[in-house]
């Protein structure tokens, strides 16, 4: 599905990106370049640490007091883990959608308006709505929702809740999206609508997508890592990957020997 | 969906064994279940036993405290003719308005000539079957018609303590008989004690009032509001929110936690050394009854924050900080906005106790007779909980209907104040 | 510069007055504080706190100011160690004015075995350790035969209360002196040996603490028609239905045996009053007078159930008032 | 002007500072492409705090200095000569004269004080625009050096939020000043008390009876033993053995047996029991279950039976703990995983079963933490044992024979008519210390099975 | 895969049983016939009641106060909501196992015990052994956990737990195994061991699960039931719903068009 031939801009690179919970090292030396316009999906057995890189891309690690991460990870080649770097900002570029649906229990409209407004990327109101409605468009869910904006974005299905999220997500205009596990607690049909989007919006943003699901991999994105044990065992083509993994262990996983 | 993915099952074709199921229904197997069931409803009844019972003593202290304080709210009056035409006091009507208007009336003799009409009335001990606070009656009905000094009038006032009590059925023998015959001769009648809601603390059963109390009490809660309620929420919000994992992180949690759980008393003690003593603050003040119950009260409201705080999903969290929300906006914009019905049945409930909280105020001089309400945070003052306490120490019958009374007007603020919490607490029990 | 001597030293001024001290004294003083505001509806309510004559010495003698409590009541005479902190702490100027006399009284149900005591008696039944030996009497009979042999079952004041103060000075004193023809001695020799021996009340549960709330031991009385009940004589006046007075020595607990002193066991009452807070507190002077005008036999001093001192000493307290005369320190022991 | 209203300026001042910062950052935002660290709201509330903080510290500074300044200048007007000299009366009259000043009151109690009043105020004028003057210099130097910062690339916002940092900081440090302020006043005085005292005396002996202190051994009748047993006994046995079964089977009752909304009903109806401030319960214990105790026991033969037995203190304070356990030991239920109840029920149990046999072992730890809470709760309780408890300190195992507890001691002891400064009054703080001492013990431990028990099933 | 001439065995029979939570109806008229040595799988999207189905066949909707049940079943031709079936036998004869392994904080051998302990099934300690040891056996983790019985059973890995709890329903000789999504909390090894397990025990009890995971219905079972929107859409044999369904929304949801 990648296209083969197409000159690549390097969105993010980290290098030799460690990190640790206290004493325990969850992620390991890792090195990965995100292309502006290609989807990279993580896969990996539970607990490999794929959730925690996928932090560190946007700093969300922060939060976690025990967590300690070193390596250089870089934004456009700006280090993100520099001290002059406004964490704030750079989680509005770097965007993230989560493995549980997560709405504000407020509005849908504030839900997606919330981040146009802590920075401040609207004026008047009327710039606001235009914010709401083009994020809500792109995340597919405007037909759905537009009668309904001022309701509760918590009283949404799961699979509309994720696309809010997408949404709410998108309207702060970021340049790369995390997505960790964004279907795991969807049903089929619901997922289907996300890998959809996740279709639509490739070359807009640069994605990165966590999955347990190895077929979800090989649909939506372009390049896979497949982690294990808080190593990157293997970075490349999803079709080389699933179809002639170079490495004994990714062949196993994918296969289901382990996992 | 290609199942080469999925690891496969070899298939096994060996022929399943057959089994022979637990016999239920032997004689031993039913007698068993029949055992289990009579222990099962032994147990359950048990708990209702203990529900009920629980529920049975609250019910009992409420009746009681309902039926003996019921009468506190009623007063006994007597008809009392008064000649104030004859008695000539000395009072231009043009004083009788303003502020002077109880001065004059005090000045110029009307207790005296109250006493003189009830001995003329009901004999030689007649004084002794009136109120101590009877000429103020006279006088309140002198202030807002000054025409009654120029003629007889029958006044309705309050007869004395003794009188009143047997006139609820519960004097002594002496006192007894006075009623019947004030009955007999119709003098009796019995009306509202709205003096009970408006007045201050008196050495008569028959002039107390809850009021100075209870404006001692709101004095006291508003300092304790406005200093527990911001420090709790704001504590309970670094906790939980910012706080990092160090020794002094720790040391603060600890203090919270124990603080919340140190009786009372010692609270007392704190007061009464360290705001007293070592800061010279005023005895008996609201304000240093307000300073000590915040304390008290601070950790309960931090403690009851935090669960608050801790019942805010983090994925909520997590969301606002994803889309580049600063620390202090998560918590502003969502965590406190969430948590804040938690926070305020913690306050409310905190509050409460608060209010009904006596052990400490004692120990801080705030059980003084005061015979006016307070008016200001350093004015002397005595709260509610520690009128009723005095009142129950006090010699004089009458005041055993006063205390039950006063503690039915505290029992009503209480429920009030625990309803609202549990009001608050049902109707934002949200799970996310 | 730094110290603002509009606030006496940091201690802030004040209008009201403010009187701490003894629960027997308490109810007349608030009564007085009420007539002051009844009198004048400009003046500020006093402020009365009934601590305990001994707590309320302590925030007596703290100091002279803003802080500090202009009056004492105490149900007996304020102590010469006590008298140096206040001097210490710069309260030298004390009027001490006696306003009435309190009468402990002994009391039993109206169904009573009608007992008849002596100071004597009751020494040997409550004492800890009478003529210096355990106390192991069980029914009055055991301490004297001519008593009947009901259970000793006594209810009074706690050992921090000044009813029990007197009871201790007024009448098992009293009973250990007659008893013990050494303990007189004793006293002058050995303070502390004396008060062992003299004061010092049983803990086996013959002498029962009924606590401060003296409607409690009513109750208890009339639930109990064997014990006997030790109270401030205004109990047993208010009371008189449920109760009857148990005659000590033969004389009978009324109004008129206690104030002639007939009925062992009364005691005066007393104020005290820090003089330089006269001209500082608005109302402190005509609240003095106010006592005098309602102490007398017919009072309202009386119709709290205390007793009116005699005419002497009334006419003594008036003068200490109308001169302002302070304390002797050398009269206090 | 006075301070209220030079609050008011100084917070105007600040919305003035608010807005027009705002104003500014949102002009240079306006056309911008970059995206910028502060919105135009932080700027303001830089400005804003600038603004007011720096003069209201002065103005704080300066309430507590100038009425002495003040003071000291009427002292210095001739009229003054006529003061008695420094000291209360002094006080009274110069503050009568304030407060005539300040229009606070009217008629005079000394002369004085109204020939004073004038250059009183005065003086409180000429240092009131003195002190307005300074609030207003620094206001606006503050301001101003605060708006000159608000440029596009200036993190206003990381300013402000410091600011609330600290803000939220400070706040939890009062529970630290708070319990050093207990330790501290409760050693002070118990430091006192114990060195008239030996502490082994009061620690470990056995009779108690403060009525008669021997100067010479202060020690044997401070021994605190009587008091210690009576308040465990009062406390952790008679109202543990009231409040936990009822609390438990309450609690049980209501989680796992009772409809929906006989719950609703039931559960807030305990809590009141909670609610009821114990002066209440003190009143109703001295008045109706203590007589209603001794009647019992003197019908069933008990003759001796005292109407201040602990039984009658204890059973109320039970029933005081009641929700309290009740709610303890629901939480550690509701805690439990519901599918521990699932895999018990499908396993053919009963509800008792599963409850006695799951339920309660898997929630013991939590619901015995609860119980020392309630424990720790008990033995501190005042009000019920002042009213209800005698003040005898016997070493009894009879609940109807009368004991006393270390909290109706310590105010007995505060509130009593004993000589003061003896030991007796120090005591109560030694009491006080010791009580302070075990419930906090008694609390860490609970807090500790509390915490390690819900991680368990987190 | 499953055998096609057994003579069969009806063990559980269900005859237009209808489910509401108060007024939602979650279960609509469904019938279904389980056989003494099959297993049943019941698959469908989210929400469309296979756990509320499941859970009445063992009256352990019982617990749910709002819950109404209508409709008949029986289980060897008893009926199991008449009123005097005793609920605690019923749901010894048809055990359940859940969703999330939910051992009791007890020891592994207490865990296992508990159920004959309760029932009465065995009269003395050597019994008692004897049962625990074979029902972990039989559920395949004697081998694992006999040197460390008395360890708690919580301390066990999430599929041993699994597993543990598979041998505590097998203690008490149950005549039928309810399992509600008993791997969806698992790894893939921990599931192929559950699904071996699951193999094994067939014929010796009958079994009904509910799976997410299509081919884990396929891999399991004999007969599968679909369900969709609290309707019984198809039930049949394994093979004929999953090659050539009868009904176009089974075969929708089966090649993954919804779920
Ligand atoms: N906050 C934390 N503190 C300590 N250890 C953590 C924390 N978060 C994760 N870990 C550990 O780090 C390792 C990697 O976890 P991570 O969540 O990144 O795995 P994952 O690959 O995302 O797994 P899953 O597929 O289950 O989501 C795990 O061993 C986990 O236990
Ligand atoms: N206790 C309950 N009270 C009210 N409604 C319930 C309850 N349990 C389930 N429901 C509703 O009944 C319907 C069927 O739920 P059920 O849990 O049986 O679905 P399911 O097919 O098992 O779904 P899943 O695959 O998510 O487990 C759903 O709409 C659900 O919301
Ligand atoms: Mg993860
Ligand atoms: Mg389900």
């Amino acid at each position: 599905m990648p296209k083969p031939f197409k000159p690549s801009i390097l969105k993010m690179t980290a290098r030799n990106v460690s990190v640790a919970y206290g004493s325990k090292i969850a992620i390991n030396d890792v090195s990965i370049d995100v292309d502006q316009d290609e989807v990279v999906a993580f896969i990996g057995p539970s607990g490999c640490g794929k959730s925690t890189f996928l932090r560190t891309l946007n700093r969300m690690n922060d939060t976690v007091a025990s967590a300690r991460v070193t390596g250089e990870i870089k934004l456009d080649g700006q280090d993100i883990y520099s001290p002059d770097m406004d964490v704030v900002q750079l989680r509005a570029r770097v965007g993230m959608v989560f493995q549980k649906p997560n709405p504000f229990p407020k509005s849908i409209y504030e839900n997606v308006a919330y981040g146009p407004r802590i920075h401040g990327l609207a004026g008047a109101k009327a710039d606001l709505d235009r914010i709401v409605e083009k994020s809500l468009r792109r995340a597919g869910l405007w037909d759905e929702v537009k009668d309904r904006l001022s309701d509760s974005g918590t009283a949404l299905s799961g699979g509309q809740q994720q696309r809010l999220c997408i949404a709410r997500a998108i309207a702060v205009d970021p340049e790369v999206i995390l997505m960790d596990e964004p279907c795991s607690a969807l049903d089929p049909i619901a997922t289907a609508k996300i890998e959809e989007l996740i279709h639509e919006l490739r070359g807009r943003y640069a994605m990165v997508i966590v999955t347990h699901n190895m077929q979800q991999a090989a649909r939506v994105s372009q390049k896979t890592a497949f982690f294990h044990l808080g190593t990157l065992v293997e970075y490349g083509n999803t079709s080389d990957i699933f179809t002639n993994p170079r490495e004994e262990r990714t062949k196993d996983y994918i296969t289901g020997r382990y996992g | 969906m290609s199942d080469t993915l999925v690891p496969q099952i070899p298939v096994t074709n060996a022929e399943p064994v057959r089994r022979v199921p637990t016999d239920w229904t032997t004689q031993a197997m039913q007698s068993r279940i029949r055992r289990r069931y009579a222990s099962e409803r032994r147990f359950r009844f048990a708990g209702l036993a203990a529900v009920w019972l629980s529920a049975a003593f609250l019910a009992y202290l409420l009746i009681t405290m309902v039926m003996q304080g019921a009468s506190g709210f009623v007063e006994t009056r007597v008809s009392l003719p008064v000649d104030l035409a004859a008695a000539k006091l000395p009072i231009e009507p043009a004083r009788l308005v303003g502020r002077g208007a109880d001065l004059a009336l005090a000045g110029a003799g009307l207790e005296g000539t109250v006493d003189l009409a009830a001995t003329k009335a009901f004999g030689k001990d007649g004084t002794d079957l009136l109120s101590d606070g009877a000429w103020a009656v006279v006088r309140d009905a002198i202030k807002a018609d000054p025409s009654l000094l120029q003629r007889r009038t029958v006044f309705e006032v309050p007869v004395s303590s003794p009188i009143d009590v047997a006139a609820k059925g519960n004097g002594t023998r002496d006192a007894e008989a006075i009623v019947a015959r004030l009955k007999a001769s119709g003098a009796l009648t019995r009306g509202f004690n709205a003096g009970f809601l408006t007045s201050a603390d008196s050495t008569d059963a028959t002039r107390v009032g809850i009021w100075g109390a209870f404006k001692g009490s709101l004095l006291t809660m508003i300092v304790t509001l406005l200093l527990a309620f911001p420090i709790g929420v704001l504590s309970a919000l670094y906790l939980e929110e910012y706080a990092p994992k160090n020794r002094w992180t720790d040391l603060i949690e600890v203090s919270i936690n124990n603080l919340a759980a140190v009786p009372s008393i010692i609270f007392g003690l704190l007061g009464l050394a360290v705001f007293l003593g070592t800061f010279g603050m005023p005895r008996s003040a609201p304000i240093v009854g307000g300073l000590t119950l915040a304390l008290m009260t601070m950790p309960v409201i931090v403690i009851a924050g935090r669960n608050a705080i801790k019942a805010v999903p983090p994925s909520i969290r997590d969301a606002a900080l994803g889309i580049g929300a600063s620390p202090v906006q998560v918590v502003f914009h969502h965590v406190l906005p969430l948590a804040l019905p938690g926070i305020l049945t913690g306050t409310i409930i905190g509050m409460a106790r608060a209010l009904g909280e006596t052990a400490p105020l004692l120990m801080i001089g705030m059980r003084a007779f005061i015979a006016a309400p307070p008016s200001g945070l350093a004015d002397p003052a005595t709260v509610l909980p520690v009128q009723i306490f005095l009142w129950s120490d006090q010699v004089s019958r009458g005041f055993v209907e006063k205390t039950s009374a006063a503690i039915i007007v505290l029992l009503v603020f209480l429920l009030a104040m625990n309803g609202v919490a549990i009001y608050l607490r049902n109707r934002f029990e949200t799970r996310w | 510069a730094c110290v603002d001597q509009a606030n006496g030293g940091g201690a802030g001024s004040r209008d009201q007055i403010t009187a701490v001290g003894s629960s027997t004294v308490y109810p007349f003083t608030t009564m007085i504080a009420e007539q002051l505001v009844a009198n004048d509806p400009d003046a500020k309510a006093p402020v009365i706190e009934s601590t305990g004559t001994g707590a309320g010495m302590k925030l007596f003698c703290a100091g002279i100011g803003a802080a500090h409590p202009d009056i004492e009541d105490a149900s007996r005479r304020m102590k010469a160690s006590e008298y140096a902190t206040c001097a210490k702490n710069g309260v030298r100027d004390v009027i001490e004015i006696q306003v009435g006399i309190d009468g402990i009284a002994f009391a039993e149900a109206k169904n009573g075995p009608k007992m008849q005591l002596t100071p004597t008696d009751l020494y040997k039944a409550l004492a800890a350790n009478p003529g210096g030996k355990v106390n192991t009497a069980r029914v009055w009979r055991d301490v004297n035969p001519a008593l009947p042999a009901v259970p000793i079952q006594v209810y009074g004041p706690p050992a921090t209360s000044g009813t029990r103060d007197a009871l201790a000075e007024l009448i098992l004193t009293k009973g250990c002196e007659a008893s013990d023809p050494t303990a007189k001695a004793l006293g002058k020799s050995d303070a502390e040996a004396h008060k062992a021996l003299c004061t010092r009340v049983r803990e086996d549960g013959v002498y029962v603490d009924a606590g401060e709330n003296d409607n409690l031991i009513v109750q208890k009385l009339q639930s109990n028609p064997n014990a006997i009940g030790v109270f401030g004589y205004s109990y047993l006046e208010e009371n008189k239905d449920d109760v009857n007075g148990v005659s000590i020595s033969g004389v009978a607990p009324t109004y008129a045996t206690i104030a002639d002193n007939a009925y062992p066991g009364s005691r005066p009452l007393y104020i005290y009053v820090k003089k330089a807070h006269l001209t500082a507190i608005p109302g402190l002077r005509n609240l003095l007078k106010l006592y005098a005008a309602n102490w007398g036999a017919t009072g309202p001093l009386v119709k709290r159930g205390l007793i009116a001192s005699p005419a002497g000493v009334q006419a003594r307290s008036a003068a200490i008032i109308a001169n302002e005369t302070v304390l002797d320190p050398a009269v206090l022991s | 002007m006075s301070p209220i209203a030079l609050l008011f300026l100084v917070l105007g001042l600040g919305l003035i500072g608010w807005l027009t910062a705002r104003v500014r950052a949102t002009r240079f935002r306006a056309g911008s492409t970059v995206r910028f660290s502060s919105l135009p709201s932080h700027h303001g509330w830089y400005v804003a705090l600038w603004t007011a903080i720096p003069p209201l510290v002065f103005l704080v500074v300066w309430s507590m200095t100038a009425p002495a300044l003040v003071t000291d200048a009427v002292l210095a007007t001739p009229a003054a000569i006529q003061l008695p000299p420094p000291g209360f009366d002094r006080a009274s009259i110069l503050s009568e004269a304030r407060s005539l000043a300040d229009g606070r009151s009217f008629g005079a109690f000394h002369g004085l004080a109204r020939t004073l009043a004038p250059s009183y105020a005065a003086a409180q004028s000429r240092y009131d625009w003195i002190a307005t003057a300074a609030a207003l210099l620094l206001a606006f130097a503050g301001g101003a050096l605060a708006f000159t910062r608000v440029k596009p690339g200036f993190g206003a916002r990381t300013q402000v939020e410091r600011v609330v940092m600290l803000m939220l900081l400070g706040a939890s440090l009062i529970a630290i000043l708070t319990t050093v302020g207990i330790v501290a006043s409760l050693l002070y005085e118990s430091a006192r008390f114990f060195s008239v005292v030996p502490i082994t005396d009061f620690l470990f002996g056995t009779h108690w009876s403060p009525q008669v202190i021997d100067a010479r051994d202060p020690g044997a009748s401070l021994g605190a033993v009587p008091l210690f047993w009576g308040t465990f006994f009062i406390g952790a046995v008679i109202a543990m053995i009231v409040a936990i079964p009822f609390g438990l089977m309450s609690a049980i009752y209501l989680t796992q047996y009772a409809a929906p909304n006989t719950r609703k009903w039931m559960k807030p109806i305990l809590e009141v029991l909670a609610g009821v401030p114990t002066v209440v319960y003190g009143y109703f214990a001295a008045l109706t279950v203590a007589p209603a105790v001794r009647d019992l026991a003197v019908s069933v033969g008990i003759s001796w039976a005292s109407s201040e037995s602990a039984l009658a203190a204890g059973l109320v304070m039970g029933i005081m703990i009641i929700p309290f356990v009740s709610s303890m030991a629901d939480d550690s239920i509701a805690a439990v995983p519901s599918s521990m109840r699932d895999g018990s029920l499908a396993m053919g149990a009963t509800s008792s079963e599963t409850i006695r046999r799951v339920l309660l072992p898997a929630a013991l730890p939590g619901v015995v933490g609860g119980v020392l809470l309630a424990v720790s709760r008990a033995i501190g309780e005042t009000m019920i044992v002042v009213m209800a408890a005698s003040g005898v300190a016997t070493l009894t195992l009879n609940p109807f024979a009368s004991t006393t507890t270390v909290t109706k001691q310590i105010v007995d002891l505060l509130t009593g008519e004993a000589e003061f400064d003896s030991p007796k009054t120090l005591a109560a703080f030694a009491l006080g210390l010791t009580l302070f001492v075990v419930t906090l013990l008694l609390n860490i431990v609970a807090l500790r099975v509390v915490k390690r028990y819900r991680e368990a099933y987190e």
